[in-house]
């Protein structure tokens, strides 16, 4: 097997201006954050974001001027409120948003992945989303049943997800937890795969437990080793979401002066992923955020 | 409102309006029903576990559509994370799994939906605020799995615990979920099923008018007047024929339940306080 | 939550005659094969057969008649060749064959189980298994790609599958292992569901490895625990195929006498499952096939 | 067939159709590659393997489309049994994972078939033989995942343990799995890229013409005269300018490597002992 095992600025300069970038992201759950710092530092511009619910990781794009377009379900921190740098953006006119149903979005990466010109659902008929989405359109169906949506397929240019382990082939497991779709459908869509993982394995620790690899290697272009890649996002079994940090990334969001602080102090500032840690409130702050102590 | 009044338990003495909305939702939930929840949807996870440990056992709860009948402990600050499904059964796969079961029209028949705006014909709004999608005045979250249940033949049930003449508008800005549409029988004739069945505030409860499918006011609150509710209301509901009904108050049982067992923390209460 | 615990006997009384009985079965691997002996000996008649590829399953209900139709990607037994009794009919017409790809299969049931009125692939185009089927039909892509085959929902009546462990109110376990799309799909997509099980355990037991749930009890209508319940077919990793019975089954298939005489001794002479096991060899056959002995 | 000859290792002396069927199909692999297998395809289970002890240490292999780069023991009795994936790297689930990943397009971009029936522009038919759909002269087993793998772009390798005029015929009955079709561009025209790439028979190696894609003699195994490859086929292949060249012989390492390493219980030869 090919070896994948790469750098976070070798993975990150996989990502090119202007690429359409899935990104695997719940809320406050399971973003691949350390690729998004990286990807900040290296000031790409112009990207369109897909996620199902984009929280402090499109934020935080957004407020670094590296997105302009957002394809996906929702933008939301949850308990944290809402996006308030992507809200002012797309207020403003400098972030579009294609605005998805799940199952639209679900239809069409699916048939990105499978190759298909588009994937039927029943969701958002009689709503506004369909005529306003050139890449949304009613069907009939040719059997004589109900028309249905047809969802243009959706070809991401690179995924970016986070996992438990890999090895330096590439191939990707996931622990038996909550297991959102972006994880298995993002990368059989998009064109190049970016994995970050917590650690780095032997084969042979696959192999313990083949049920749980969720992504085989040949499909995965760098893979590389991140602990608590995923702060301040949430990594469940592993480690909580960091409640406190995102407050302070709320306060400091409401102005620009605060929300440069902010990004100075935890994403241009840190020269690289154990100075960001240690910014983060270190060992001590991933081990509460390991007893799931989030506060 | 009947089904809790089989509970063997008076009157509560002390009740708060977030755990009154509690109770009503809970009402809505029976056994052979399946239930979930998605984020920051405290109000129905609390009327969830308050309806399994009440008039409803067999209620089926898929924790923010993830967790199959976990042991809940205390609701935790969000809706959408692992403490929610601690000690789940199974974990639904939301691709595989999940949205297969949610379409299948069998299951998951009864949906809980929080709208930044709701009209009158039970039009929901997450998407924006304004006239412009691409500048709107405000853009809100999504609508996410909102717009599908809207449309896949869901009842749904309303919560706002801050009804108000914006958030309770005539006319969408944007229908990001499907209600009854220009009301009437629009919605049939598109061939879709379900539909709003009522709309829980901290005001009153409301439904909806068989034939015109226009909002209808359908009990005000214990001290609520019902002109505080047109008033909070940016149109004219629907008045029944007569006096209207008050909402029954929560039992003592229920609203012990609920500070006790369900929420000790109160995140009910965040719901109110956002606003 | 509602108990579903059956027997044998009023599981198979939930499928009626002329029914679409979704199997699940993989050549030599998987069967429910307890519920197909129960079927037999009920009698049923005029069953539609829904599998991926049927084996020893559908020869056996071929040679009793209790099926005229089968709807699927292949009937074969791998090793032991082709289902003799179940080819004959069909040559002299009894059974009518829907034969699809396997994406076709995968789609008609997708559809069904989604409430979809049907999904598309881009397999079969150019041959000649989309004209002779109603089901299946060319449709153009909405949004000007190329045209795709329409495949229409498929909604069984019933879908039968076996499984590892299940609790008394129908949630199901799955050992890891290969899992085959007809314990995901086939349940989901059919009107009602009865699982057959290794072992009936504590709900306790299943919460200790939710990610091992692959069917929630709430779509399940009858669970019914029979050890050694897909003998003579394999379930790993508990026990492999019965070569040498399906060697014998092969062996009298040749003949009507032989064969009747085969279904006397294993599927009509035996009064329960216990009388069945000791039939095909009892507890050290049983024990040699845990050893993945199956010669 | 030339990505073998670098291998440092002489003809065998002593080689068996088999297994110089089992080099051909090796030659076709080569690192890049991911390889699956379906039911009793010993031959191509054998050639994957030999291709990654030899030239192609970094070819992937499905092994029955389930497991991921096993730890192969012997070759076992059934090609799609758990045997087979031993120690996998990963369970592709067939829906979700398996035919997502065969579907796309950048992956598993060759597939090797068994053909009942094959003819002179590589169409192929395992449903059934006769001239009636539903009253058959034979039911075949059905074609599966074939009649998806002959459309959606793939390579095909067909390999054939049994030449004789009633497996390569002119015309196939029923066209379960498409070739050329009609030949020439016909596939394209329907927008199908891929195809027929070759045939590996008992007898010989066959591709395909170019221009009119009918299926023409590239070698026949050494001992096997052009007479004997027209006879046993079913219609006129087309013949190369000159001498027909000979099948390059299977080296000493490679029938080691089956007879020793990959398939010391010689499953191999019961493709051909079951005709």
């Amino acid at each position: 097997m090919q070896v994948k095992q790469a750098t976070l600025a070798e993975a990150a300069s996989l990502v090119s201006d202007g690429d359409v970038v899935a990104l695997q992201n719940m809320a406050t759950q399971a973003a691949p954050m350390a690729l998004v710092r990286e990807l900040i530092r290296q000031e790409r511009k112009n990207l369109a974001l897909v996620c199902l619910v984009g929280g402090i990781a499109v934020d935080w794009l957004a407020a670094a001027g590296c997105m302009d377009r957002f394809i996906g379900n929702a933008v939301s921190m949850e308990q944290f409120g809402l996006a308030q740098r992507y809200r002012r953006a797309v207020e403003s006119g400098r972030i579009r948003m294609e605005e998805l149903s799940e199952t639209a979005l679900l239809a069409r990466l699916g048939a990105g992945a499978r190759n298909l010109p588009f994937l039927p659902t029943r969701g958002m008929i009689g709503t506004d989303l369909i005529d306003i989405n050139e890449n949304l359109t009613m069907v009939e169906d040719p059997f004589g049943g109900p028309p249905v949506v047809a969802c243009r397929a959706l070809v991401p240019d690179v995924a970016l997800v986070h996992s438990h382990r890999a090895d330096r082939y590439g191939n990707v497991q996931y622990e038996p937890t909550a297991r959102w779709p972006d994880i298995g459908i993002m990368p059989m869509a998009a064109r190049r795969v970016i994995v970050t993982t917590e650690q780095i394995v032997d084969s042979d620790v696959l192999r313990a437990n083949p049920d749980r690899t969720v992504l085989p290697g040949f499909i995965v272009d760098a893979v590389v080793e991140v602990p608590w890649g995923a702060h301040p996002t949430s990594f469940n079994p592993l480690y909580g979401y960091d409640a406190a940090f995102h407050l302070a990334w709320v306060a400091a969001a409401r102005s620009d002066e605060a929300t440069g602080e902010f990004l100075d102090t935890y994403v241009y500032g840190p020269a690289d992923h154990e100075e960001y840690l240690d910014a983060a409130g270190g060992a001590d702050r991933m081990a509460q955020l390991a007893r799931w102590e989030t506060g | 409102m009947d089904s809790v009044a089989h509970l063997d338990s008076p009157p509560a003495e002390d009740w708060t309006v977030d755990e009154l909305m509690i109770a009503v939702l809970a009402s809505c939930f029976t056994d052979g029903d399946q239930a979930c929840n998605g984020m920051a949807s405290f109000l129905p996870v609390a009327a969830f576990q308050l309806a399994k440990l009440t008039h409803a056992p067999d209620l089926i709860w898929l924790a923010g559509a993830v967790g199959l009948e976990p042991r809940p402990g205390p609701i935790p600050a969000s809706t959408l994370e692992a403490p929610l499904w601690r000690d789940a059964l199974m974990y639904t796969e939301q691709y595989g799994d999940f949205w297969t079961l949610a379409l299948n029209g069998r299951w998951l028949k009864k949906f809980c939906v929080g709208a930044a705006q709701l009209d009158r014909f039970g039009n929901a709004n997450n998407s924006f605020i304004g006239d412009d999608f691409h500048a709107p005045k405000v853009r809100l979250p999504g609508t996410a799995g909102l717009a599908d249940m809207g449309s896949v033949g869901k009842a749904l049930y309303y919560w706002n615990p801050n009804h108000n003449p914006r958030s309770l508008v005539a006319e969408v800005d944007f229908i990001s979920c499907a209600g009854y549409l220009g009301g009437g029988d629009e919605r049939e004739r598109l061939g879709l099923s379900g539909g709003p069945e009522l709309v829980v505030t901290n005001l009153c409860v409301l439904d909806f008018e068989p034939e015109t499918k226009h909002m209808r006011l359908r009990s005000v609150h214990p001290g609520v007047t019902v002109e505080q509710v047109l008033e909070a209301t940016g149109f004219e509901p629907v008045l029944p024929p007569g006096d209207v009904p008050t909402t029954a108050e929560p039992t003592a049982e229920q609203v012990r339940l609920i500070r006790e067992v369900i929420d000790p923390h109160g995140m009910r209460r965040r719901e109110f306080r956002r606003r």
